[in-house]
């Protein structure tokens, strides 16, 4: 078993993993850039060291220099959390070159997953259903060609992509050599890159994806899907478990498909293949994601177990306990991203200090966060703040449990998601289960409802009124302390106030 | 003391008594509101239905939350704004805007030059923040009068970027009592 | 169903009980004494009425001012919580009388079980077993006698009691006669009714409580135990579900006979059957608390059952859908409880204004609480400021977690239970799961310990002589911020280092 | 900088030096202390080894938790200290307690009186506050001086109850560098 883990990351990522090992009894390094001096994640470590400036290709991206301190502090594994190095196989080759533990896949599955076009055609190769696409980098004289005959909507997609990047839909055949230099453009800045292909767009597809688990020893277990549709800009906002599009009959199927994927790869460790799903219930490979995931929490809170230990030990030679009739999918999990950003205000982003924070808790909820009152939002970092989660006896449930959970949770000092989310968990399309990948950003709107809003516009307009009015220097007297029976008693007054 | 409050665009005539009554359409109603704990939060009991609010201050007024519901509110001395219409003062709102960089950013595109005509909600300039694009737009229809920024340029938060000369309308009556 | 629920109680219960409203899609409404007019509860509750001034007897404990103002509120149903007027049967009925649902057993069980006499022999009748001990309110000259024929050590014990009040140890016979004026001062005060009766002191026994459910139409239902022998002053201070001593044969059995028990009284509603356990697995009927318990997160957290909204649907009239083979109990969950009071000097209750909150989150973790930056803690109220409860896996992994969970929590303005429950769960006795009611008073101390007392000591020097340093005057200036190789590259410290 | 800092009656020698370096028991130590937002939680990397503290400050030095431990640490300039053991005072530890309300209450029981002797930890009063009874003892071995209350008064925190006086003890001389 490992003793002491450095923790390649920041955020609430390096949080989640602290956790995992102070649970498992194991020693934990944290790492720093200068803006995170007093994250919450160095002060949660047992040890923490400098690694450079706030930039993250001058720290967070430094391979060199985590390993140098990964040996100086005698830690014996490095857990890369997500993002950052997390996929880069050259990464987790120097870690092992260094004597050091990658908590990960091998450098083989990392290559073999990282490239869209090489993974394609080894899902092809292991029986996993694909979309419809090109099957390699293309010139722009081969794309356009391609383009005619798969049909249009399609997607433009870097080989070297993730999280939108270098990501273009086209509709129509004019927009393809413009859509193929922006591509390519977005690729090259990202990656270093500019390799594309082309895809069938699945219209109407839900974007669902298999948590899969694999040991050392040779066992690969699926923990059930994700639904990760509600998405905007390719980066996904909400997700549930179990999604409500798919019957048991289809999770077995997709994770039987999804364990194909990873024993064609020899995969270890914590994985999830990405798959659309039609109307139909057919679903194809998207990719593979050779790391732990964003969304973790709501497949750790439906089948109980914790991923993050999970990976840890495996990643010691541990064998899996568990066997695939264990796993078991207990009531509904929903997470909502919290995001620095102004959902009134096109999502622009939001950076500043964090002047307050009150978190959501009670039944069934749970946060996983990295911000604190005093904490700086900066734009050097990925705007999210935290992961709200809630898990309940079924989805109805659940729901209300997010809509209670989300009007409990204040952040003050920067904008936040929170009202997007708000508004996201009210709209008939979720309630009922029924939205694509294509519904937040083409239906979904921050309408102001009603009645609901009518009462809340007045009663802002009264707040602001008093606050006004403080400020001129006027002091309100409150109504006397109660204590006489006019102060309980305001039945006499119930009519206006039914009419609020 | 009586106000006009703003609410997005439409005017509510507020007068605030001393003992912790307001009235609004006629209505009057008791309302205590308390500050929790130093921060932006706000405790409101309005005829005893309890509100918990999020305000924050800013220039002319202030943004109130109510569990995901954003307001602007305007308030403003009833008499004062009664004068100012009376004299037949443009809407401040018609002279047109100031876009000022939101947060610190590169400007990565400029969509429009000095001289064009906008409409309201058109993207005038592409700035890069936290790995993201956005698109800056314009709040009102108007003619771009300068632009103080380059394509490559970084930007700090608060920044002039783009100056839009509105077109004037006669200001709407304040509507007391609506 | 009900409709708009009145919420008679304060704190982290009030604010518990809103949740499950809010969730259940149920309109809540909370009263205030003057001392709670920007609690919690006030400003989650979707009306707040104040009820009077800050002693409890001239406000919480109003039972026609709380009914008052359910009336004019338009509310149909009160929910009592815990401790107030929770377990008064004149309320129970008093509410019924003016037509509003109490959430809670009819007045008959209320009374049945509220005076500890009456449910001895009701007990008794219905086959559940009983601690050997006399029958009904005596004498002293009948107490003296008796407690020559039960032996030592016994206790004396308040008929209408509750909570530790009026109860008294007592080791000798010439103990006796001082000890029972005591406890019926105590009783007088505390419920203004002096009757005791007197009962064997079981040895060593552990304090394990059954859940029960019960609805309208004649289901009752049992949830297991929670182990509830860590005590100080006959106050609960940590839970867990399941219990170290129980085994699935003595849940069963016990559970058998806390459903007989409920029975007997026709009960309806969320209730506890509390238990002695002695080293042998017999167990006998301490008394049945008419009430929704302040532990019953454990058992929500390790059945997935959540009992406030169980108790508000059945208050509405509702069946439980649930069977008693659908009750399953999965992984562990234990609970502490967070008091302001100061473990290192004689738990002196401790009192001011909370100037900053930090509460664990996290995979596995809940809190309940009311309490945050700014809120008063008075004498007023009981001490209790919030529970934290974990589950996991596994009673190891709880522990651990729970560690984790505790070592994260920060509550600054007032002294918290918080150390005592950091030390609690490193005993060798709590990790074995090896402990009595006895345990916390007569074994356990806040004992330092060695090697990691003796670095945590020269740290806490090393700060405090480093913010006696600046407030001199004296700049600290920092290491200049990383960039060049000697600020991560300290492996030339290690040395020192290893010797802290 | 020399200070000597004394936690819980051990007294250790501290150098503090400009450059965010101390000297403790001749190791010098690259401490970087940081002040987590406004409250009293703060942040030190004691050779890189992270610790969160929560800090109150209180006359003569500081009261700081680690994870769950309370010291209690009194902070004195190592030069004055010196002066003060050479002229040879007494140790004000010694010189007996004051006993005040921990917290506002109702004195229920008196359990000594003027001119008793007492044992360290002895209980002096049962003070009832937040539904509990609290016995109130004394802290080291004296002599009842006086007594302020009486039982059935309400006490205000802070007032003075109970005075004792020690028996006083010299001073163990500070030892630097030990």
């Amino acid at each position: 078993m490992l003793k002491k883990v450095l923790i390649a990351n920041r955020g609430e990522i390096a949080v989640r993993i602290i956790r995992a090992c102070r649970e498992l009894g194991l020693e934990s390094v944290a790492v720093y850039s200068d803006a995170d001096r007093s994250a919450m994640h160095v002060r949660q470590a047992g040890e923490a060291y400098p690694i450079g400036p706030a930039p993250a290709a001058e720290s967070y991206l430094r391979a060199d220099r985590l390993i140098e301190v990964a040996l100086a502090a005698g830690a014996d594994a490095i857990h890369p959390g997500y993002g950052f190095l997390s996929e880069r196989a050259e990464f987790a080759r120097a870690v092992a070159a260094a004597g050091l533990t990658f908590v990960g896949p091998p450098p083989e599955a990392i290559l073999a997953m990282g490239d869209k076009v090489r993974s394609r055609q080894a899902m092809i190769a292991a029986g996993v259903p694909v979309v419809p696409g090109t099957e390699k980098g293309l010139t722009d004289a081969e794309a356009l060609a391609a383009a005619a005959e798969i049909g249009f909507p399609l997607l433009i997609k870097a080989s070297a992509g993730g999280g939108g990047k270098g990501m273009r839909r086209v509709d129509r055949a004019e927009d393809v050599a413009g859509a193929l230099s922006a591509a390519r453009r977005e690729a090259a800045k990202a990656f270093g890159d500019d390799t594309i292909y082309l895809e069938k767009l699945v219209e109407g597809a839900r974007h669902v994806e298999i948590q899969v688990l694999a040991d050392t020893h040779g066992k690969v277990l699926h923990l059930g899907e994700r639904e990760c549709s509600m998405q905007r800009r390719h980066q996904k906002v909400l997700e549930e478990c179990p999604s409500p599009a798919v019957t048991p009959e289809i999770r077995e199927r997709m994770g039987a498909a999804a364990v194909a994927a990873a024993r064609a790869v020899n995969y270890v460790s914590a994985g999830t293949v990405e798959f659309l799903l039609d109307k139909h219930g057919d679903f194809y490979f998207l990719e593979m994601n050779t790391r732990l995931q964003v969304e973790h929490p709501v497949t750790e809170m439906v089948t109980g177990v914790d991923l993050v230990k999970q990976m840890l030990r495996i990643a010691g030679g541990r064998q899996l306990r568990l066997q695939q009739s264990d796993i078991e999918w207990n009531g509904h999990a929903i997470e909502c991203r919290i995001n620095a950003e102004d959902p009134y205000n096109n999502y622009l982003p939001s950076t500043g200090r964090i002047t307050g924070v009150t978190e959501p808790t009670g039944p069934g909820v749970r946060v996983d966060s990295a911000i604190f009152e005093g904490a700086e939002v900066s734009l050097y970092y990925d705007p999210m703040l935290a992961k709200l989660i809630v898990s309940a006896e079924s989805r109805p449930e659940a729901i209300l449990r997010m809509r209670r959970a989300l009007d409990e949770y204040r952040i003050a000092g920067v904008k936040t998601s929170i009202p997007l989310h708000q508004h996201l968990v009210n709209t008939t399309q979720f309630i009922a289960g029924n939205y694509d990948t294509g519904y937040l950003e083409s239906s979904f709107e921050m309408l102001h409802d009603t009645d609901r809003e009518a009462d809340r516009e007045r009663v802002a307009a009264i707040v602001a009124t008093l606050l006004a009015h403080q400020r001129r220097g006027e002091v309100i007297n409150r109504l006397a302390p109660a204590g006489g029976p006019s102060e309980w008693k305001l039945s006499g007054r119930r009519a206006a106030l039914r009419r609020l | 003391m009586k106000y006009i409050a703003s609410v997005d665009g439409r005017d509510l005539e507020i007068d605030v008594d001393r003992a912790g009554e307001v009235t609004l359409d006629g209505q009057t109603l008791v309302a205590d509101l308390r500050a929790i704990g130093g921060s932006q939060t706000y405790s409101l009991l309005l005829e005893n239905r309890s509100y918990e609010l999020f305000v924050e201050r800013r220039p002319g007024g202030y943004e109130v939350m109510i569990a995901g519901d954003r307001f602007s509110v305007d308030v403003e001395d009833a008499r004062l704004k009664q004068l100012k219409a009376m004299g037949g003062e443009t809407h401040d709102a018609a002279g047109g805007a100031v876009l000022t960089a939101p947060m610190p950013g590169l400007v990565v595109k400029l969509l429009v030059g000095a001289g064009d005509t906008v409409e309201e909600n058109q993207g005038v300039l592409i700035l890069e923040a936290m790995k993201m694009e956005n698109e800056i737009r314009s709040p009102c229809v108007g003619l771009v009068r300068s632009v103080s920024i380059v394509p490559g340029q970084t930007v700090n938060q608060g920044d002039v970027m783009v100056v839009i000369e509105g077109i004037a309308e006669p200001t709407a009556d304040a509507d007391p009592g609506a």
